[in-house]
């Protein structure tokens, strides 16, 4: 085994390994010791990620991929795929951000989970999900991929109801599964047209395959394919339509909120359609798709998020917004700002929810914002840090959420594959984001204290801190690698944009008309401004003048009530998708099943049985009858033979 | 003589159509009464029918084989209303009834 | 007009397997008189007659490989005659094992019994040997008169009596109508022969209507002997009324010989003429609804006896196929060699099955209804199992013989083309299969007290576990039964 | 020898079992079974995966007036559905250690014979034979449910009884006539499936009275009721609710495979243009089982019609698999019928497992049992998992392919079974919570009092193989596939002139030549 192979096998067997100690021993209490081998695992992996980018640093820009192929999965005719695993420019960003941000989160975890009953089986499943997330982004083909993707899916569902006695929270894990596979079937579909189109499911291969831009005489199966992937990524990455697990999904424990439906798997959707880039670009109609979904689903959440009283749950609406971002982002062709908005969000995101996980934590599992308030005094660095994220998300200037978000505005505006409306929707969005983000902030640490009589918050021990902090360091200086061209020109030294150079290579690419730098920074200002404006309303509204919220919440009247109650969707979903099916399979069995087929059996033998009693009464004992019959027969018989 | 004349008339065709009316009142005697020694009767009725035919065909077709066979049915149909009436006899005196209509036990 | 008429001691020979029933069937009863009516010991009276039976197997082993007509033809000696007069003895051997440890049976008459019984036999013998249709009558009424006398003097007292009279009186009657068919076939051939009658039929059976209406009369005269529908009505009274063994051994014995006499005439090639279609026509209809009739029938008893009452109508409609495909196309189609192979497959399931309701009779009066089974398997495991595979080969199941049976049955018909009987066949064993499985079920899955088979019937439970393991063994190894039957069929016939 | 020993071995079994003390019958059938499975075990020194013809011959004459052979063979369709037979008795017999508990001797029995009838059907070459241990596997299955059933146990042996028997029934007036035509075209009669396979059989597209079509649906009806396909599946639910575990997890591990194993034998190879006429009919059925059997599954209230409208379901797959006739598919269906075998299997074990302790499989009854069980709970989650064809696990890999198969034949039909991907998921994870997530129900609580909710190491025991093969299974299909790929090549490749051939290079027995014996 070369060095290579040494280093995938270290990456993705450490959190294996970790899960194989922790869950043969899931009855464990000692959260400590499981919580450090999990940690300890995760940070193995860490350390062998980073030595693989390293290894990927020091090859030439078109040669930065490292594979390794362990065994051969599945050979059947003409179709082969390998447990191999493919390292190179955008999932070198991936396995850092998972291992980087998941080994914070589980030290994290080591705090947070301290005192609940089974540690050991959590750390179990935080390190499988560790593993299938590596699993999706270092796969070499498709279909590895999609084990990981359904291996993340798998840990997401153990996760979210891992506190299965509360039938709500196993219900979240269930229907994010389901919601999931909706989205995996499509992926499914997506491989087999790939695969029947192009004869492999390898990444490199295929993209190789896939004929230029110029030769679109044949993109029926490719816009298809691509909408089909696509499918997959709305579920995984909880876009329109199949967005709604994922605010069901903050039942579980905060920190699998932070690494799973923050940083990480939620962002497998995105990351498959950077790696897919070359396919998605020859199917503009597929590309509109994705970015007309990503920016409706960017401003939909926002306005839901608007609204939320559940500190995790306008995070999660928050997340959905974001992802929309990214996706409207991969739609403009500007995969490399999806990337990076994926980075920057993983960062503030994750920081967020561990934040919020400090919070409720300090709450006693208290997630309502309407009973917390002031706690900025009680919670320093839980605020501090949360600030830093609150600045990074609403977009304050130089921040990584600037950087990343600012660059995806102007791609969706600027892009050939763009629209100024997609712009326009995506700004909005921010406001939205800018708004909600800073009610938040205002009614969790600002302001008057409202917190019940009897909890007493306090700072959260070290361990959940230290990793507050690094990621409240890496919100603020992680956008930096990916410096837009005009702010780095104004910047002494001229900081090049790193990230678009690293991942150049690696992309596809849709023709970017040159705008002006007066356009670019006429939108980022009319962006920032929106923003700063909204945030300055939020402020207003919840610190300054608390009595005003509602007042405005009734002069929107209906409208408010739509979007308090997310748009009803949940409801119409379970009316008139679930329902109509559950009864359906009701009608089915008692109709089909019962009703047709087995009456049918039942009707065949009340036939036999039918003439069972005629022949019965045929045969009434009476022998004058018998020899009637007899005389009957012969009768007949002379008949038919001798006359008819 | 005359007779004689108007018997060589009579062909193997009123023969055998006398054997079948016979044999066709022996059938409906079966049929239709109730009396378990009329039955028997009856049976005999439909043998000796088919003895006639036997006969007659022996003595048109010139074979003395029906004559011999006339001489086998005679005796099993003795033998046969030997049996039947020590059946009748120990039903009646079983059951002091010899009406047909009274066993129908076994039915269905 | 001359009589020609020869005589040798050497068919006397041929004829002897008869002859040692006849005498030995005297034996006890002299016995019986000389003792002065006192019914002597029922086992030795027994053993008289099953000497007889064993000696008249013996004989009809050595017989085996001889292929003559003897008595001026009117007997034939074939493979046939020997393999269904050893499958009528073995029917009668069982059936006198059965009857002497049946309460029904083993009263007071019992040398009676044995007497008509080996005479009954003997009548059999004579049936399935008859290459005449004066000879054929005779077997038939002295096998028929055996038989009412045989169900009249059950001990049973009310049921067996209406059995044995309305038997008597539709026996005499389906006679009457047989025997007319032999007479217009006597004066329309010019003789009883059954090689004559071939020998014309092909012209007869065109130019003379009285020919065919003979062949019509002699038809369902036969056809009531092996109760085809609608000539059936009798079989299910009579065989509920009649006592066990004797049921058994009509269902077994006396259907083999009439089939056989049936094969005997079709195979003389009187129903290939064009003229003759109508009637195959008829056939075929009637066996179909043999085959339904008995089958739906059956689903609907409760009497274990009238049960297989019923199903042995639907046998005798399985066969009919075989018979039908025997009479259109000879033996390359395989007709009467299924017919032949049904028929001993069917005596070894059907004596075997109703042995095991005679064995479970408590008293002369008592009816083993599908409920009194219940249990079965816990108190005599092997009569059950006995039991359970006697009926899976009557529903043809494999590995049994019966299966084998069916399969050559339908093989027979698939090959004549007659696929619709084939079919009608499989669903008439569909239906059958839910009423052979009903004692089974009862057997097996229910643990209520039923039934007993009483400790000292040994002699009954080995005869019966002679006819399950050879319904097994012969399943599994059919080969050698068929090529017996095959050689059987070849010869002078 | 050794394909007759398989088969004959478990007969002495059975009737060895008979003989013994009550008490010696269960650790001394499961010592049987384990030799059992470890003479089939011999398999793989003698089999030769890389040949596509028929191995371990065995020929004999048995009725040779009309040309019926004992002929046993091995090729790599039936070789791994030998080893799943012999490798599920042990297990059965571990996992019923208590749960039958009158009668053993007869159980015991029962099973092994059934095990022989089961290897027979997957080993025989000749139609007769074929036929033969198909319908008499029905025997023991009918006493099993109906001995050792549940309340309504009589109602479903009869049914499953004369279902089963109703559509078998044709196929042997199709053996029948095949066997002539034998005669009208080789000159002989035979049931040798290597002579049928020669056959010429007329067929005239678009007219359903042609013979190859005839003979084709009368092969297939028998076949159809036995996986079961919809709509011929109603006597499935039944048989399962009420056969005891054992008899469940031999009828759907095993049972349900003679019939598809019969299509992959008999029709697919047999019959090529009246399949390919009628493959939509075929698919068409498949696809509707595998949605309809997921859609009724998902509002089962008891948890064993659950899993056994899920085999509805599973099966489904496994009959487009077979039809989309491409690598893909058949290879799919074929190792779909394995993981069907094993997960399925599990899941009746499991399922049998809580039932032994609570005496109920409401699904409604039932809630929060992970915190009172917890290994049962892991265990019962990795089938699950394996059930709804989650990747790691076998499930994944037989379900993909033959997605994959379905959509390079019939890409709609596909779109529309791929559906049963979610469906299965959702009536499984659904049931998932509601028996085992939520808080206690008081039927549970009540018995958790009584500990003992959680698996025993007997029990465990017999999970741990199931759980083994499950990822074993589906991180390495090549360990398995390899064996069946050439087998499967070859049928499609020459399936419009398909022949076999006796390949005895890698056994040292000796072949007798049907010609020669006559």
């Amino acid at each position: 085994m070369d060095q290579n192979s040494l280093l995938f096998a270290i990456l993705l067997g450490a959190p294996l390994v970790g899960f194989f100690i922790n869950g043969l021993n899931f009855r464990s209490h000692n959260s400590k010791l499981s919580g450090s081998i999990a940690t300890g695992a995760a940070i193995i992996s860490f350390i062998a990620a980073a030595l693989l980018v390293k290894e990927l640093i020091h090859l030439p820009p078109e040669a930065r991929q490292i594979k390794s192929s362990f065994f051969s999965w599945m050979a059947v005719g003409d179709f082969s795929v390998d447990a191999a695993f493919l390292v190179d420019a955008i999932s070198a960003i991936m396995i850092l951000v998972i291992t980087g941000v998941g080994s914070l989160i589980h030290l994290f975890s080591v705090g947070y989970m301290a005192h609940d009953e089974k540690p050991a089986k959590y750390f179990a499943y935080l390190n499988l999900f560790l593993f299938n997330m590596l699993l999706l982004v270092l796969g070499d083909n498709l279909l590895v991929m999609f084990v990981g993707w359904e291996g993340v899916g798998l840990c997401s569902y153990l996760l979210i109801g891992f506190w299965y006695t509360d039938p709500a929270k196993a219900a979240a894990g269930m229907k994010a599964f389901i919601t999931n596979r909706i989205g995996d079937a499509g992926f499914l579909i997506g491989i087999f047209i790939l695969f029947l189109t192009f004869g492999t499911v390898t990444f490199t291969d295929l993209l190789s395959r896939l004929p230029s831009v110029a030769e679109v005489g044949w993109t029926g199966p490719i816009t298809l394919a691509s909408l089909a992937l696509f499918i997959g990524a709305t579920g995984k990455s909880a876009q329109m339509p199949l967005y709604v697990w994922l605010p069901d999904a903050m039942a579980g424990p905060t920190p699998v909120s932070a690494l799973i439906h923050a940083a990480t798997m939620v962002t497998a959707g995105v990351y498959m359609i950077v790696r897919l880039s070359g396919l998605f670009v020859l199917a503009p109609n597929a590309m509109l798709v994705v970015a007309c979904v990503g920016a409706f689903t960017a401003l939909f959440a926002a306005t839901i998020g608007l609204t939320q009283w559940d500190i995790k749950k306008v995070l999660a609406y928050s997340t959905v917004s974001q992802l929309g971002y990214m996706f409207l982002a991969a739609g403009v062709g500007a995969f490399g700002a999806a990337m990076f908005h994926l980075m920057t969000h993983a960062f503030f995101k994750a920081l967020m929810f561990l934040g919020s996980g400090s919070v409720i934590h300090a709450m006693h599992e208290e997630q309502d914002i309407r009973k917390m308030g002031g706690l900025r005094k009680q919670m320093p660095i839980t605020h501090a840090t949360f600030f830093v994220g609150w600045l990074a998300i609403i977009g304050f200037p130089m921040l990584s959420g600037f950087m990343s978000k600012d660059e995806i505005l102007w791609k969706s505006y600027s892009s050939s594959a763009g629209h100024p409306l997609l712009w326009f929707v995506g700004v909005v969005a921010a406001a939205c984001t800018s708004f909600y983000m800073t009610r938040l902030m205002a009614l969790t640490f600002w302001g008057g204290s409202r917190v019940p009589k009897e909890t007493h918050p306090h700072e959260s021990p070290p361990t959940m801190t230290i990793p507050l902090i690094v990621l409240g360091i890496l919100s603020l200086v992680g956008g930096w690698i990916g410096i837009p061209h005009v702010i780095g020109a104004l910047i002494p030294g001229h900081p090049e944009n790193y990230l678009e150079h690293w991942l150049a290579p690696a992309l596809a690419t849709v023709p970017m008309e040159e705008g002006s730098s007066i356009l670019e920074f006429s939108l980022m200002g009319i962006s920032v401004s929106l923003a700063a404006i909204a945030a300055w309303f939020a402020f207003d509204f919840y610190v300054v003048h608390p009595e005003r919220p509602k007042a405005v919440a009734a002069w929107f009247g209906r409208f408010y009530e739509a979007v308090s109650n997310k748009y009803w969707v949940d409801e119409i979903y379970q009316a008139r998708i679930i329902q109509p099916i559950v009864d359906g399979s009701k009608a089915l069995w008692a109709y089909v099943d019962v009703g047709f087929v087995d009456r049918l059996t039942y009707f065949a033998s009340d036939v036999v049985l039918g003439a069972g009693g005629m022949l019965r009464s045929m045969q009434n004992g009476r022998t004058q009858q018998y020899a009637l019959y007899i005389a009957l027969g012969l009768a007949i018989t002379i008949y038919w033979v001798l006359v008819g | 003589m005359p007779s004689i004349e108007s018997l060589n008339q009579i062909g193997l065709n009123h023969y055998l159509a006398l054997s079948a009316i016979i044999f066709s009142f022996g059938m409906i005697g079966v049929l239709m009464r109730k009396n378990v020694i009329v039955m028997l009767m009856s049976i005999e009725l439909m043998l000796n029918a088919v003895n006639l035919s036997f006969i007659a065909f022996s003595n048109f077709t010139a074979n003395l084989n029906g004559q011999i066979m006339v001489f086998f049915v005679m005796t099993i149909a003795a033998a046969e209303a030997g049996v039947g009436l020590a059946i009748a006899v120990m039903i009646y005196k079983k059951f002091k009834e010899i009406n047909i209509r009274y066993f129908e036990q076994l039915r269905g | 007009m001359e009589i020609s008429f020869s005589f040798r001691w050497v068919d006397v020979l041929l004829l002897m397997p008869v002859v040692v029933l006849a005498v030995s069937s005297m034996v006890p009863l002299l016995i019986k008189v000389m003792s002065g009516g006192r019914e002597p010991n029922s086992f030795a009276t027994m053993c008289y007659g099953l000497a007889g039976v064993i000696a008249a197997a013996g004989w009809l082993i050595s017989m085996e490989g001889t292929r003559r007509v003897a008595f001026d033809g009117a007997l034939v000696f074939d493979g046939l005659s020997t393999l269904i007069g050893l499958a009528i003895v073995f029917a009668a051997g069982v059936a006198l094992v059965f009857s002497r440890e049946n309460f029904a049976t083993n009263t007071d008459q019992f040398s009676e019994h044995v007497f008509l019984m080996l005479n009954a036999a003997a009548g059999m013998l004579l049936v399935s040997w008859a290459n005449d249709l004066i000879f054929f009558f005779i077997g038939i009424e002295l096998m028929s008169l055996c038989l009412y006398v045989l169900i009249a003097i059950s001990g049973e007292s009310r049921l067996s009596k209406e059995a044995a009279f309305k038997y008597f009186l539709l026996g005499s009657f389906a006679s009457a109508i047989l025997l007319y068919g032999v007479a217009f076939v006597f004066g329309t051939a010019g003789s009883t022969n059954l090689q004559v009658i071939a020998e014309q039929s092909q012209d007869l059976i065109s130019s003379n209507r009285l020919f065919l209406l003979g062949l019509i009369f002699l038809v369902v005269g036969i056809a009531f002997k092996v109760s085809i529908f609608p000539l059936h009505a009798w079989t299910p009274d009579v065989y509920q009324g009649a006592p066990t063994p004797v049921t058994g051994f009509m269902a077994t014995g006396a259907k083999a010989a009439t089939f056989v006499l049936f094969l005997r005439l079709v195979m003389t090639s009187a129903f290939a003429a064009d003229q003759a279609n109508r009637l195959i026509e008829i056939i075929q209809w009637m066996a179909a609804l043999t085959i339904l009739a008995g089958n739906i029938a059956a689903v609907m008893q409760t009497s274990v006896k009238r049960m297989l009452a019923y199903s042995s109508v639907a046998h005798s409609g399985y066969i009919m196929i075989g018979l039908i495909v025997a009479s259109i196309g000879g033996e390359q189609l395989g007709g009467s060699s299924s017919v032949i192979f049904y028929l001993v497959a069917y005596t070894l399931m059907t004596i075997g099955a109703f042995g095991v309701l005679s064995l479970l009779e408590k008293d002369e009066d008592s009816q083993i209804h599908v409920e009194d089974l219940r249990g079965l398997a816990k108190r005599s495991p092997w009569m059950a199992l006995c039991l359970t595979v006697l009926l899976l080969s009557l529903a043809g199941i494999p590995p049994m013989v019966g299966f084998f049976g069916k399969f050559f049955i339908f093989s027979a018909a698939v090959k004549a083309g007659l696929y619709w009987l084939a079919v009608w066949g499989v669903i008439g064993s569909v239906v059958s299969v839910y009423y052979y499985l009903r004692p089974i079920m009862q057997m097996y899955m229910r643990d209520e007290v039923g039934a007993e088979v009483c400790g000292d019937r040994y002699l009954s439970i080995g005869a019966v576990s002679v006819a399950a393991i050879a319904v097994v063994v012969v399943g599994l190894f059919s080969s050698p039964l068929y090529q017996a039957v095959l050689n059987a069929l070849r010869g002078p016939t | 020898m050794l394909l007759s020993a398989l088969i004959f071995l478990p007969v002495l079994f059975g009737l060895a079992v008979l003989a013994l003390p009550k008490q010696l019958v269960r650790p001394v059938s499961l010592a049987l079974s384990l030799v059992h499975f470890i003479a089939s075990l011999l398999l793989f020194r003698n089999f030769d995966p890389t040949s596509a013809g028929l191995q371990l011959v065995e020929q004999k004459p048995w009725m040779p007036d009309i040309g019926i052979t004992y002929f046993l063979g091995l090729d790599g369709i039936s070789f791994w559905l030998v080893i799943l037979t012999t490798f599920l008795t042990p297990l059965v017999i571990l996992g019923s250690w208590k749960s039958i508990d009158h009668k053993i001797k007869g159980f015991h029995s029962a099973l092994f014979f059934l095990t022989a009838t089961m290897v027979g059907s997957f080993l025989a070459l000749d139609g007769i034979l074929f036929y033969i241990f198909f319908e008499a596997s029905l025997i023991p299955m009918y006493f099993m449910i109906g001995i050792w059933g549940g309340a309504r146990r009589l109602y479903a042996t009869v049914k499953f009884f004369i279902y089963t028997m109703f559509g078998s029934l044709f196929m042997l007036v199709a053996i029948v006539a095949l066997m002539f035509m034998a005669e009208q075209q080789l000159g002989q009669m035979s049931s040798s499936l290597l002579d049928w396979y020669k056959l010429e059989i007329p067929f005239v597209g678009g007219e359903l009275l042609s013979t190859q079509t005839l003979l084709m649906f009368a092969f297939a009806l028998a076949f159809a009721i036995k996986v079961p396909m919809f709509p011929f599946h109603t006597w499935l639910p039944d048989a399962h609710v009420e056969a005891p575990t054992p008899g469940s997890v031999i009828l759907a591990a095993v049972m349900l495979k003679m019939g598809t194993y019969g299509f992959l034998r008999f029709v697919l190879p047999m019959f090529p243009e009246a399949v390919d006429y009628w493959t939509w009919l075929f698919i068409f059925l498949g696809v509707v089982g595998i949605v309809y059997g997921a859609l009724v599954a998902m509002v089962q209230p008891d948890i064993k019609k659950l899993v056994a409208y899920s085999s509805v379901s599973h099966m489904g797959y496994v009959i487009v698999g077979l039809f989309a006739m491409n690598a893909f598919g058949t290879t799919g269906g074929l190792y779909q019928m394995l993981n069907h075998g094993v997960s399925t299997g599990a899941l009746f074990l499991l399922v049998g497992m809580i039932y032994e302790r609570t005496h109920s499989r409401e699904v409604n009854a039932y809630g929060g049992l992970a915190k009172v069980a917890p290994w049962y709970t892991i265990i019962f989650l990795i089938v699950t998992m394996s059930s709804i064809a989650v990747p790691m696990t076998n499930g994944f890999v037989g379900e993909f392919l033959i997605l994959l198969g379905l959509f390079k034949a019939h890409p709609i039909f596909a779109i529309i079974a791929t559906t049963g991907v979610v469906l299965g998921a959702t009536y499984m994870l659904w049931m998932v919570k509601r028996v085992f997530f939520g808080p206690e129900s008081a039927m549970v609580k009540e018995h958790a009092a009584h500990g003992g909710m959680d698996l025993n190491w007997r029990e465990k025991l017999v999970m741990a193989p199931l759980v083994t093969l499950i990822f074993w299974m589906g991180l390495f299909p090549n360990h398995f596939l390899n064996y069946s790929k050439s087998s499967i090549d070859h049928l499609l490749e020459n399936r419009m002139h398909y022949q076999l051939q006796v390949d005895n290079s890698s056994s040292p027995l000796k072949v007798v030549d049907q010609r020669g014996v006559n």
